[in-house]
């Protein structure tokens, strides 16, 4: 079974990425506060993405995981973006 | 599907006998092919394959090459020709059209109300669609032309009549119990018959109908209601001058006597009451003006004449 | 039956294309918040003020933090740290909880001012707000939901490890439920920004 | 199987359990393929009747044996029942169970209890429907597409109806899941990628979009659900909604859906063929990527169902452009199938004239599809019964042509079995005449101008309705005899040997019917690729 489970992930990296994740929630409250406009969704999403891997690669140890999965989770999010944009090609243009 | 020399039927035809004619031809050739390899190449005269090939790069880049190219021109003819159909001639003559269940109103621009669509010959029609209730469309075989009419929402299409006749308008989009008998004409009139209509007939025939009449078929409610005691979706109408009516109020039955104010209020919270064992999809009548509504509930309440 | 054969890495990967179906389940959800957003910029802004920011961020740091502890808790599995483990499972549940119990009081609040689905209150609000709010309910009962799934997967698991069925060898249970429990956390860290802090 | 000879019963005779119970909590494949086969076929035959039933409404113009409720609610239930019920499990849940594991050289899929647990999802959103067709407010009359705001008003069981779907789509993500997970992990030694059998490829394929459409149909249908209930109005425009929006998610899933439907259709087609005659597969590697080309293409494409919806001109050619790339992989197969038989020594046993018919049909079908999918044409095309007879072409003369190809194929391996031969030509000659009677007048219609959904109809489009109808009677007797002759090979057949077409793939290698663990004590080992005939010979012939 030595492919079937990785190593153990040390506590530390996982705290590290957790106080990461707690500083992110503070800057988008923080930033949202702040009059952007169209750009305050932007922001908005862009932290989310990036608390997003965060937990998706440490916690979920997608680091560890063999191509596969990440090939995987890339087609998950292509089709993803396709569905949600080529909706928009109507909602846009009507 | 007979040749029709009007613009927008001609736009589209052209794209259909593209395609189809391509198709055809792919059609054949695959199926000659096939039954020819299996005479050919039959158990009995060819007891062992003689070959046992795995494929071939060129063929098969041919075949992905020629594929893509053909459905290319048929994409991009099928779309020049489509933008077409969506450029409004700009001397259109403007229509609104208001679809509900399941009936077709033309309000014309000076304010007269159709249940048909009269259009003069030669001159472009832009029909503005709307819907009241559910789901529509509009969809005129001869002319090629169909477009949803959508809740909520503004869409249109126009065409061209070239030649004086009736040309069927069907809906085209699901909308239960009525969908099917949601018909309708588009009557093209050369210009003198045109001209005739369209002028306001300052004098009312002495034989012109109840005026509560025209609105009910104006307003389609006879597309529910009918004027002879056939049931349809609704309660016919016949004999319901002083009918006792079983109303649901939710749950429990109760008897009202037809008049005046219940009319008005069937019409106008056709949910509050219910006729028992009917649906309640009563579109509620309140674009009706009150005089309008005045005249329904006169006609309804006159006693039926035999 | 199929002969006793294991093979973790296979469930990993099925349990990670189920989390895709979810990903796509919810993301019909924000198809319509994207479209709505647009149509409505300012009454969504004006709503999303109604919403408490503070439940919406406590409950961001609850979740955060139940991801932490129940990562530990595999990682503390793996070394053989049971005990811990054990725990750590248990600390995931209550945070769970403490986010179910904060979302009861913050939509009884919101409730309590009239609006929820189908209000007329809300009805009276207008069109962009009053689809904000359904989308609001829609996407976070749902979430809601999956917490409560997710806590109760763990629950599972934090019996199994007591009768010492989750072991440093077969914690594939204790590891696809970790994942389950990340994903709702996931979900959460859009749909907090999306809801409670657009302006 | 049922008589009590001590002859060799393969998976029906060995099961840790005695009796029905041995079925209902089998997590063996092969069990779990049979159960699905049969509910399946069972639901076939009532959507069947319905369609008949309807064709007999439309036999003249006017009420002839039904009313319009009747007639909207029949066909509505036809289509769920052969959308959901029948079609999309049909290939990938039955014949995939059965074969799919053998033909990697697998003892199973990856997750035998999800497996049933599938289905009983199936089973049970099965039930419900048919609940919702006779239990209270009536049976649902939105059509299959469950169109908003019409299936938010409507009074029938509309609320069971999306239950029973929503159910479905699950019983389908599962088997997705499982499918997708054993092809990566239970592959045997030296079964690599360039070795697996085209319907392996295929069922891949399919099971990809299950897991990433199917949850959009879910959350689509949930909320219709919420709508009625607590009227949220988020598709209801006068309340800010957007009815078109709705369209959106049903067709990002319906769409994908039917190349859901018509993949594994493909893949039974491309492992027939080579087996009659007697040469691998016309490019391997094209096909096997055309799959998947297919799959992706295919979640592109949904908004050409929307061409008239009042979708902005923007969407429409981008649609429109999409739309027509998804038909070059379908070009792809179609070509390499017909050089297939180059200097083959073609044999036309039963199922190989299945095989060939659908390559005639589903082409029909699908260059039907063309002109619908052409932003101009569509226009005078779209919901008219041209569409009603594109679907049927690709879904009944492909799919459901392949299904009974696979049937043919494949049941003498699995009950060791064989049916008589004639019979089963008369049965394909009589279906594959019907059909094309039925449905060829049908699309005709529909290019004068005929709406479908229609429950009665202008006198001008009377002739041709007759013809289909007639042609439906054709169809019914075809589909009888067929039904009839397979019971019988099933049940009374003579004994066939192990391989009687004289396939290469690996599930002709394991006796028939295959024992409980497939391959016996150790898994097998593959030296060569899937369709090398080279001293591989039929009992049969
Ligand atoms: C098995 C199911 C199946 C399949 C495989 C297809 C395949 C295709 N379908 Fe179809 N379709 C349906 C099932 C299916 N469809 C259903 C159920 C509906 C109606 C839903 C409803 O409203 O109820 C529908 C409706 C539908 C519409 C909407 C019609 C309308 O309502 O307005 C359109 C429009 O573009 C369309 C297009 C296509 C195209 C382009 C393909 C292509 O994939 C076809 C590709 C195949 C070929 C092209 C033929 C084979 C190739 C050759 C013969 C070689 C030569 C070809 C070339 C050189 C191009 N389909
Ligand atoms: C795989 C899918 C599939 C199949 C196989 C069929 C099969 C048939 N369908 Fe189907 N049909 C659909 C899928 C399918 N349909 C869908 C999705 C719709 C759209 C619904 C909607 O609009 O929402 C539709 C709609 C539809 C319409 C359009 C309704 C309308 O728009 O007004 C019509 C009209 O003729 C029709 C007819 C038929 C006919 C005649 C058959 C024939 O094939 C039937 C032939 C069989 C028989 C005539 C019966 C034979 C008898 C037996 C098999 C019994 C044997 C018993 C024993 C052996 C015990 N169907
Ligand atoms: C979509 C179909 C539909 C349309 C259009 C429709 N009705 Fe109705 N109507 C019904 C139904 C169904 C009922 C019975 C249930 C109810 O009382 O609401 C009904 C009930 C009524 C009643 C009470 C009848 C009785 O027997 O008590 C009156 C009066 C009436 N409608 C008038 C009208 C008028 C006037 C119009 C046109 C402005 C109209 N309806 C349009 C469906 C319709
Ligand atoms: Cu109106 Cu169909
Ligand atoms: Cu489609």
């Amino acid at each position: 079974m030595s492919e079937q489970q990785h190593e153990p992930v040390p506590y530390r990296t996982f705290i590290l990425t957790w106080l990461a994740l707690l500083i992110l929630t503070t800057i988008t409250v923080v930033v949202s506060r702040i009059e952007l406009g169209a750009l305050n969704i932007w922001a908005a999403l862009a932290i989310a993405s990036l608390k997003s891997s965060l937990v998706i690669f440490v916690f979920m140890h997608l680091k560890q995981e063999s191509k596969l999965f990440r090939v995987c989770l890339l087609v998950m999010l292509v089709i993803l973006a396709i569905f949600i944009g080529l909706t928009f090609f109507d909602v846009l243009y009507r | 599907m007979n040749p029709l020399s009007n613009p927008t039927a001609q736009a589209v035809d052209n794209v259909l006998i593209y395609i189809f004619g391509f198709s055809l031809i792919l059609l054949l050739g695959i199926t000659v092919a096939t039954i020819y390899f299996v005479i050919r190449y039959r158990r009995s005269t060819n007891p062992q394959p003689t070959s046992q090939v795995h494929g071939n790069l060129w063929l098969e880049t041919l075949w992905t090459l020629l594929p893509t190219l053909i459905v290319l021109t048929m994409f991009w003819y099928g779309w020049v020709n489509y933008v077409g159909l969506r450029e409004v001639p700009d001397n259109a003559l403007q229509v609104k059209a208001t679809a509900r269940m399941w009936s077709w109103q033309f309000e014309y621009p000076d304010g007269r109300r159709e249940n048909k669509l009269y259009v003069p010959v030669g001159r472009p029609v832009k029909v503005n669609l709307i819907s009241v209730d559910v789901l529509h469309n509009f969809f005129a075989p001869a002319f090629r032309i169909k477009r949803d009419a959508v809740p909520g929402m503004e869409t249109y299409l126009w065409f061209t009549a070239t030649e004086a006749g009736s040309y069927d308008v069907f809906c085209a989009e699901y909308c239960g119990l009525g969908h099917s008998a949601m018909i309708t004409t588009i009557e093209a009139l050369d210009q003198a018959d045109y001209a005739a209509w369209a002028q306001p007939a300052e004098t009312p025939q002495p034989t012109a109908e109840p005026h509560g009449l025209t609105i009910l078929k104006e307003q389609g409610c006879t597309g529910c209601h009918s004027l002879d005691g056939s049931p349809l979706v609704g309660p016919s109408f016949k004999g319901l001058a002083g009918r006792t009516t079983r109303l649901d109020r939710d749950g429990k039955i109760e008897e009202v006597e037809a008049d005046a104010d219940y009319i008005r209020r069937s019409l106008l919270q056709p949910k509050a009451d219910i006729v028992e064992g009917y649906p309640p999809i009563m579109p509620a009548a309140d674009y009706l003006s009150a005089e309008e509504i005045e005249a329904i509930v006169d006609y309804l309440l006159q006693p039926a004449d035999e | 039956m199929s002969i006793e054969h294991r093979d973790d890495t296979g469930d990993r990967f099925g349990m990670w294309l189920f989390l895709y179906t979810e990903v796509i389940l919810f993301s019909g959800l924000f198809i319509l918040y994207a479209v709505s957003l647009y149509k409505f910029p300012e009454q969504f802004g004006e709503a999303s003020h109604k919403l408490n920011i503070y439940f919406g961020t406590i409950n961001t740091l609850v979740l955060l933090t139940s991801s932490l502890t129940i990562a530990l808790a595999l990682s503390a599995i793996r070394m053989g740290r049971n005990k811990q483990s054990l725990v750590l499972c248990l600390t995931t549940i209550g945070l769970a909880l403490l986010f179910l119990i904060n979302k009861y009081f913050e939509w009884s609040a919101e409730i309590g001012h009239g609006i929820y689905p189908g209000s007329a209150q809300l009805a009276a609000m207008g069109p962009g707000i009053t689809t904000f709010f359904n989308l609001y309910y829609f996407t976070a009962g749902l979430h809601g939901l999956h917490v409560l799934i997710g806590a109760s997967l763990i629950g599972v698991v934090a019996v199994l490890t007591a009768r010492g069925r989750v072991s440093a060898e077969r914690c594939g249970l204790l590891e696809n439920s970790a994942l389950y429990w990340h994903l709702v956390d996931l979900v959460w860290i859009f749909l907090f920004p999306l809801y409670y802090l657009i302006l | 199987m049922n008589e009590a000879t001590p002859r060799y019963g393969g998976f029906f005779a060995e099961s840790p359990r005695p009796g029905i119970l041995g079925w209902l909590l089998s997590t063996d494949h092969k069990r779990i393929g049979i159960m699905y086969l049969a509910c399946i076929t069972s639901m076939f035959i009532v959507g069947v009747c319905l369609g008949l039933a309807i064709r007999l409404e439309l036999i003249a113009p006017g009420p002839t044996i039904m009313g319009a409720q009747t007639y909207n609610a029949t066909f509505t239930v036809h289509g769920v029942i052969m959308i959901f019920l029948f079609i999309i499990p049909s290939i990938p849940a039955a014949f995939g169970n059965l074969l799919l594991p053998i033909m990697i050289g697998a003892r199973d899929v990856s997750f035998p209890k999800l497996n049933l647990l599938s289905w009983y999802f199936y089973i049970s959103g099965a039930i419900l429907a048919v609940i919702a067709i006779f239990s209270g407010g009536g049976a649902p009359d939105t059509g299959w597409t469950f169109y908003v705001p019409f299936s938010t008003q409507t009074t029938t069981n509309v609320n069971l109806a999306v239950t029973a779907a929503f159910m479905l789509g699950f019983s389908s993500i599962l088997t997705g899941i499982n499918f997708v997970t054993t092809i990566h992990r239970l592959r045997a030694e030296g079964m690599h990628w360039g070795r697996l059998p085209l319907f392996v490829w295929t069922l891949y394929a399919t099971a990809w979009i299950q897991v990433l459409a199917t949850p959009m149909l879910g959350i689509t249908l949930v909320l219709v659900l919420l709508e009625r209930l607590f009227g949220a109005g988020l598709f209801d425009a006068a309340r800010g909604g957007d009815p078109i929006l709705f369209q959106h998610l049903f067709w990002i899933y319906s769409h994908p859906a039917v190349y859901i439907m018509i993949l594994p259709g493909m893949g039974v087609i491309s492992e027939v063929i080579p087996t009659f005659a007697r040469k691998p597969l016309f490019g391997y590697w094209a096909m096997a990527l055309s799959s998947l080309a297919i799959a992706f293409a295919g979640s592109l494409v949904w908004a050409h169902h929307m061409y008239a919806s009042g979708m902005s001109d923007m969407a429409i050619m981008i649609f429109s452009l999409l739309t027509f790339l998804v038909a070059i992989p379908s070009a792809i197969k179609v070509f390499n199938w017909v050089s297939t038989l180059y200097k083959g020594s073609i044999q036309l046993a039963p199922p190989m004239l299945f095989a060939l018919s659908f390559i005639f049909l589903f082409s029909i079908g699908g260059l039907g599809g063309l002109a619908l999918g052409a932003a101009a044409s569509n226009l005078h095309l779209h919901d008219t019964t041209f569409v009603v007879g594109h679907f049927h072409y690709t879904m009944f003369g492909g799919t459901g042509f392949a299904f009974f190809a696979a049937l043919h194929y494949w049941l003498p391996k699995f009950t060791g079995r064989m049916y008589d031969h004639k019979p089963a030509v008369i049965a394909w000659a009589l279906l594959f005449v019907g059909f094309n009677i039925t449905y060829m007048s049908m699309q005709a219609v529909g290019i004068q101008g005929m709406p479908r959904r229609y429950y009665d109809y202008l006198p001008e489009f009377h002739t041709l309705n007759r013809v289909s109808t007639i042609g439906s009677w054709i169809l019914a007797v075809g589909l009888i005899v067929m039904f009839v002759n397979l019971w019988r090979g099933i049940r009374g057949g003579r004994r066939v040997g192990n391989n009687p077409w004289g396939a290469t793939t690996l599930e002709w290698q394991v006796p028939s019917p295959p024992p409980m663990e497939n391959f016996g004590a150790q898994d097998p080992v593959v030296t060569k690729g899937p369709y090398d005939f080279k001293g591989v010979v039929a009992d049969e012939y």
